[in-house]
């Protein structure tokens, strides 16, 4: 399978550990990964809040760019990213002027024809899970994980096409398939606080509180994430969460692809998981043997 | 050869202000046919008839066109004078010269000259006029009322009142639909069950009322004022004429199963009535799950029975029957909401109910003894949150109408908590409280004053902490957040239309709209008809209706069938449509367009152009049926199909006489 | 061709002699070379005056309401225009299925009988191969789209509404109401056309330009949404008024406007100005 | 009654109405005592689904400046469904007759309730005031 991949800024900052598993799992699996040339900023939450055309814009130009080097499907492993460009590709698909628009103001035709994917269903649904388990030579058997999706992955759900806004399962059921025992939590789908950390810190760390605290009620060891902004949220502000709230949450996050590439053999060199804030060396130690590591 | 009279009324001044009534009348001799014209002040008083009375007899006339007001206002009176002048009715012709001329212009000139072209097109019309005659068909003077909830039994027993046979066909063991199940009822808080099993009693002990419970209608033939409808007697192995109700064989059964009349709160047996007031009072067995009748082992309950009833060789039963009129009154279901709340526990959460669910739990009689506890551990609740419109006003995942019951209801839950742990704490998550009805708004104004909190906003979560329920929600008066942990939450389930309705619309002969509700025929002016003629619609099959209303929607409907059944025979409107079975070809298109199923092909005798004996297919119009729409005679290219009285002939004829 | 005629003359033959039709319709040679008119057999020992050649323009359908009511069964050539002609008269209640053995006929198309050409019905054929059918001489072909056939109709669409009457005036100033056109229509099956129904008056016996141009008009909306696109009608018009456009304008707007149908494709979906979906388009708001 | 010159020409515009809706929408402009140009003529039919395109067609042939069509709205209809087909009929029927050439102004249907007589009013006033500008209509036409 050969994919358009469009990593966007955070993987190549703060979430770069996550590009780089990525890779190594498409590797592994023989996917191809074709970076889109001379890709852009995708514009975010920024841009449309200041100009709705400009929001469309953006990641207009990365898939029209994709199309003219004929690529059917677009993968997205950033849930923000992966937000926008299925916005832009569902108004323009709707109306044939803004169609003509948008084509204007990139200066290159976008027919919105591809097929705009997370990294997330390229792994969990067009990939085959069955093909994956033939992969897995490092189980993580006994990992109790919450398996976190955030909310623009998942919503609206008539713009992404999710399994199930409410309940999603797909990340699940390729943790179960990596040997891990996802749990049934009630924060799947709650938001990290992304948008309102900085500007109303009290409101966004409650969020994240939440989240945590639910997770580690139903004893996860970790949380799984599929979207690199989630990740630094629940990674990054555990310090914060626990001196604002009196916690003691220490809880491993990890981008889904990282654990899939530690089933896979690989060793926590192999990417970057040292970047992580909250330390996953003794976990590992637990699961396998310090192989990991 | 017609000979056409005209008549040309002033309306006092209304029409000759603007209209020289002379002139037009003067023109009105040069159009074809026009024998006599003459212009009155007042056409439709007692003199202006006489005088058109006298004008038929003197000038001999065959044809008449009066140009006064509009139709709508006179056409009738006008009808009846051609009658009581000795012509048919219908060689009449109205010419709108107030409404249509001499209102909506100034210039007396130009008004004058439109007005000698309608009278030119009404005249051209009278010339192709014919006589019609209305034709009658027979009334069985019994009617047949499907479903034996509040509406079915309202609408049985003002009919049965009335003096008219009914049968009344209800698909469960016992009659009484959902009101006996509720507690109380908004707002007077009078017992439910108290109001309605003496109705089921009522209905049950009836002279003219024939009860079929545990019945279904399997066929509908036929049209107003003959329905010829098959019936299925399911199979009760009970046999309830030796059965005396005396519940022994209940006590002794040893297969217990989830009731379904408490909805999974309580447990029943398997040769059961569905409560303790069921009517008819008399047991049936559970075919499911009966031991004897799945594994034949067990048999307990024939060898208990006193009066030898259980007959385990018991079948259902088919029998037909002919009903002048039919009501529907098969009532509501709720919205399936664990396929589709995701956010609310998809129902993993069993301390997530339903408002029904509730009832029967506060309900005494019910499987808690009318006490409000948790399902989940049998705790009293000191927290309870309900939440509206789960499914309505909600067109992005269920229904986008309101269910109208539920603002009311879930005020009385929240009063009835209140009443009954009165250091609970309730919250109510709304959308708008629609208080619409007599007292109702004071009942809400009064339940906010018990202590209910009312949250404007939806809930977003409901999730499990411990033995408690966390409910996401958001205040959108505030513009915030809020969070209530709970014991237990109530959902305010959609009402939708009662499983099987769409089938059995198909099967009586109209269709339900689009969210399966049965149409009516008119929403203002017809709202207890559909457009099957001599259908009529009781209750909430109509749409979503709280007791007050749906009673008051089943009285109406007695009261169109009492209309029709007080005729022996009905006298069909003459201006319908007939095909003329020398030209149809038989291709069926008009069958297709008719909305009311009044036109079918059948089979004609008849030579070909060789002299030999053949059949062949031909269009029939059914004069009982056929509302005079006219939709059918556009699809016959070779007009083989007309409407009387509007015929192509004529309609052609008045385009025509414009330009002549 | 003459593989076909082979096989056309064996099966008739064998059809005829098993008794299980006791006629066969298809084509003969007629006087002209270039002329193959209809055949009618019932003789198995005639089957050798079936041809097949490159001039058997005329639909075979239409013939079966000659005598609707005959007894016996009839085995009636059939390609794909008059595959969907028989579709067209069963759903129209006009012959039964179970009175007629088709034999179907992959056609490559028919020649003009004046240009030797490609015949103009046949270029713009879509269903080339029989939809309906009990026995198939031929290999099958699919089906085609070929949206250029209505290119006409899209041109004579933009002209201004002036030029647009010019033309059909002119064409119509031809007419001479011989109803050839209806005549051999398969969408025509009326027991008596409208245009013969003098009482009612829904069209002058007179002949001028208004009324002919009304016939043309009224019978084009007539078969607007039940046309087979056989091209009969303009085929047989002995003035060549180009009959087919009025067709092509009406089948392209019901496509448009009610989403694909192809009238005579099955006998089962109903013609769509006999139904209405309550999300038509809205243009008389 | 003086003859109609092109000078003085005052186009004809026949209007279908169905009985239930728009004519009385039609009546209802009388009774509000409102004011349109006096050359429209009402014929009134049961149901808009009466209509047969025919009867257009022959209004045109005979001389009609303008038809209109009028029915209830969509849903409204007091036989159900009739405007749905009707709807159908004249979509393609006003396109078929834009095709031989007759102005797209000339044939208008409209859905007019028996409430709505301000539309009624403006529907045939702007019918005829677009007529005018057209002049006389003479396609179709019979020849006298």
């Amino acid at each position: 399978m050969k994919y358009a991949y469009y990593p966007g800024c955070s993987l190549d900052a703060t979430g770069i550990e996550y590009d780089i598993a990525n890779k190594l799992v498409a590797r592994t699996l023989g996917i191809e990964l074709v970076e889109i040339p001379d890709w852009n900023c995708c514009g975010a939450t920024s841009a449309h809040t200041t100009n709705h055309l400009l929001a469309l814009a953006l990641p207009a130009r990365n898939l029209a760019i994709a199309e003219a080097h004929g690529f059917e499907q677009v993968a997205v492993p950033c849930a923000a990213c992966f937000a926008r460009c299925k916005k832009t590709a569902a108004a323009v698909q709707a109306s044939p002027d803004l169609q003509v628009q948008i084509s204007e103001v990139i200066g290159m035709t976008y027919a919105a024809k591809s097929e705009i994917l997370s990294y997330l269903d390229v792994i969990g649904k067009k990939t085959g899970l069955d093909h994956i388990k033939k992969h897995v030579v490092q189980p993580l058997t006994g990992l109790k994980i919450a398996a976190y999706y955030g909310c623009l992955l998942v919503r609206p759900v008539d713009i992404t096409q999710s399994d199930d806004p409410e309940n999603p399962m797909v990340m699940d059921r390729l943790l179960q398939v990596i040997g891990a025992e996802p749990i049934a939590w009630d924060y799947k789908t709650e938001c990290c606080g992304a948008s309102q950390v900085v500007p109303v810190p009290q409101l966004g760390k409650k969020l994240i509180h939440d989240i945590l605290k639910n997770a580690a009620s139903y004893g996860a060891d970790a949380i799984a994430t599929a979207c690199p902004l989630c990740m630094l949220n629940l990674d990054m502000r555990q310090k914060q969460i626990n001196a604002m709230f009196g916690t003691q949450f220490h809880i491993p996050v990890f981008h889904f692809t990282e654990l899939m590439a530690l089933s896979f053999g690989y060793s926590a060199q192999d990417f970057g998981l040292a970047k992580h804030f909250e330390s996953a060396e003794s976990l590992l130690e637990r699961m396998i043997g310090g192989k990991g590591a | 050869m017609r000979r056409i009279g005209v008549f040309i009324c002033h309306c006092g001044s209304n029409i000759a202000a603007t209209v020289d009534c002379a002139k037009v009348a003067e023109a009105a001799r040069g159009f074809p046919g026009v024998v006599y014209s003459a212009d009155y002040k007042y056409m439709c008083s007692e003199p202006g008839q006489e005088f058109i009375k006298a004008a038929i007899a003197q000038e001999d006339l065959n044809a008449i066109v009066v140009a006064s007001c509009t139709p709508r206002m006179h056409e009738l009176t006008f009808r009846k004078t051609l009658a009581n002048g000795g012509l048919n009715p219908y060689l009449f012709e109205m010419a709108n010269l107030r409404e249509q001329c001499s209102w909506v212009h100034t210039d007396k000139e130009k008004a004058t000259v439109k007005a000698i072209d309608l009278v030119k097109m009404a005249a051209a019309k009278a010339n192709k006029n014919e006589e019609l005659t209305s034709s009658t068909m027979p009334v069985h003077k019994k009617a047949l009322v499907i479903g034996a909830g509040i509406a079915g039994m309202q609408a049985a027993l003002d009919i049965a009142d009335a003096g008219h046979q009914v049968v009344l066909v209800e698909r469960e063991p016992t009659i009484g639909g959902k009101m006996p199940m509720l507690d109380k009822t908004f707002p007077t808080m009078d017992c439910s069950a108290c109001i309605s099993t003496p109705k089921m009693v009522e209905v049950a002990q009836h002279p003219n009322i024939e009860l079929l419970a545990y019945a279904e209608v399997t066929e509908v033939k036929g049209f107003i004022g003959s329905f010829t409808v098959q019936i299925r007697q399911k199979a009760k192995y009970v046999d309830h004429d030796k059965c005396t109700g005396c519940g022994l064989c209940e006590t002794k059964c040893p297969s217990k199963v989830p009731n379904e009349y408490d909805l999974g709160l309580g447990q029943r047996a398997c040769i059961y009535k569905p409560f303790a007031q069921a009517v008819p009072n008399k047991p049936v067995i559970d075919p499911l799950h009966c031991r004897k009748l799945v594994d034949n082992k067990c048999g307990l309950c024939a060898k208990v029975c006193p009066t030898g009833a259980v007959n385990y060789q018991d079948a259902e039963r088919l029998f037909t029957d002919t009903f002048g009129a039919i009501v529907m009154a098969t009532g509501y279901d709720l919205y399936p909401w664990e396929e589709i709340y995701g956010e609310y526990g998809y129902g993993r959460f069993p301390d997530v109910i339903t408002g029904l669910q509730f009832e029967r739990m506060v309900n005494a009689s019910g499987p808690t003894g009318g006490k409000l506890k948790r399902p989940s551990d049998g705790q009293e609740p000191k927290s309870v949150v309900f939440i509206k419109c789960v499914g309505s006003r909600e067109p992005a995942k269920a229904k986008g109408y309101c269910s109208r019951a539920c603002c009311m209801y879930t005020a009385k839950h929240a009063h009835q908590v209140l009443d009954k742990i009165p250091d609970a704490a309730v919250y109510v998550f709304y959308m708008d409280v629609r208080a619409a009805g007599k007292a109702y708004d004071e009942f809400y104004e009064a339940t906010l004053k018990d202590g209910a909190v009312y949250l404007r906003g939806r809930v977003s979560k409901i999730y499990q902490e411990g033995s408690k329920l966390i409910v996401k929600g958001e205040d959108s008066l505030l513009g915030r957040p809020v969070q209530v942990t709970a014991d237990l939450v109530v959902l305010a389930t959609a009402m939708i239309p009662s499983q099987g309705s769409r089938e059995l619309a198909q099967t009586v002969g109209f269709l339900p709209d689009l969210d399966g509700w049965y149409q009516e025929a008119h929403p203002k002016l017809r709202p207890v008809e559909t457009p099957t003629a001599g259908v009529f619609l009781a209750g909430a099959c109509q749409g979503p209706k709280d007791i007050p209303d749906t009673v008051a929607q089943a009285g109406a409907a007695a009261a169109k069938v009492c209309g029709l059944l007080s005729k022996s025979q009905l006298e069909t409107n003459p201006m319908t449509a007939r095909s003329n079975p020398a030209i149809c070809s038989g291709c069926g298109l008009c069958v297709a367009v008719c909305p009311y199923k009044a036109i079918q092909l059948i089979s004609l005798a008849d030579r070909d152009r060789y002299g030999k004996r053949i059949n062949r297919t031909v269009a029939d119009v059914n004069h009982g049926l056929c509302q005079g729409c006219g939709a059918c005679t556009v699809t016959c290219r070779s007009g083989a199909i007309d409407l009387q009285g509007f015929k192509n002939n004529q309609i052609l004829e008045e385009v025509d006489a414009l330009w002549r | 061709m003459n593989a076909i005629q082979i096989k056309m003359r064996e099966v008739a033959g064998q059809l005829l002699s098993l008794g299980e039709v006791d006629r066969v319709i298809g084509w003969e040679k007629g006087r002209f070379a270039h002329q193959s008119p209809p055949a009618f057999i019932t003789d198995e020992t005639k089957v050798e005056r079936l041809i097949w050649d490159e001039y058997c323009l005329t639909g075979t359908a239409k013939y079966l309401l000659d005598d609707p009511y005959r007894a016996g069964k009839t085995g009636l050539f059939a390609r794909g225009c008059d595959a969907r002609a028989i579709n067209r008269l069963i759903q129209d209640g006009q012959v039964k299925r179970e009175n007629i053995v088709i034999i179907g006929i992959c056609c490559t198309g028919m020649s003009d009988s004046v240009s030797r050409q490609m015949a103009a019905k046949c270029c713009d054929c879509t269903h080339p191969t029989p939809v309906v059918y009990d026995l198939m001489i031929g290999e099958p072909v699919k089906p085609v789209a070929k949206p250029e056939r209505f290119k006409a109709v899209a041109e004579l669409e933009q002209k201004a509404a002036q030029e647009k009457s010019e033309y059909w005036t002119r064409q119509f100033a031809k007419c001479i109401r011989c109803y050839a056109c209806r005549n051999i229509c398969p969408a025509c099956n009326c027991r008596e056309c409208f245009a013969d129904q003098y009482r009612v008056g829904w069209l002058g016996k007179q002949h001028h330009t208004a009324e002919n141009q009304v016939f043309g008009l009224t019978r084009a909306y007539h078969i607007a949404d039940r046309c087979i696109e056989c091209g009969e009608c303009a085929r047989v018009c002995p003035v060549g008024i180009p009959l087919m456009e009025l067709n092509r304008k009406l089948i392209k707007d019901i496509q448009q406007l009610f989403g694909d149908y192809h009238a005579g494709v099955d006998s089962e979906t109903a013609p769509p100005l006999g139904r209405y979906s309550l999300d038509d388009m809205e243009e008389f708001m | 009654m003086a003859l109609m010159t092109e000078a003085n020409w005052e186009p004809k515009v026949l209007a279908f109405c169905c009985n239930w809706c728009s004519y009385s929408g039609a009546d209802l402009v009388g009774l509000n005592r409102m004011k349109y140009p006096e050359n429209v003529r009402i014929v009134r039919v049961p149901c808009s689904a009466r209509v047969n395109p025919q009867f257009i067609i022959r209004a045109f042939q005979r001389g009609a400046d303008g038809v209109l069509v009028a029915g209830c709205h969509p849903g409204d209809c007091h036989y159900s469904t009739g405007n749905y087909y009707t709807r159908r009929r004249f979509l393609v029927m006003k396109r078929l007759l834009e095709f031989i050439g007759i102005e797209s102004q000339r044939f208008q249907a409209r859905w007019i309730s028996g409430a709505e007589a301000v539309k009624f009013r403006d529907t045939v006033t702007k019918l005829c005031e677009d007529i005018k500008a057209l002049g006389p209509q003479r396609k179709l036409r019979d020849q006298k």
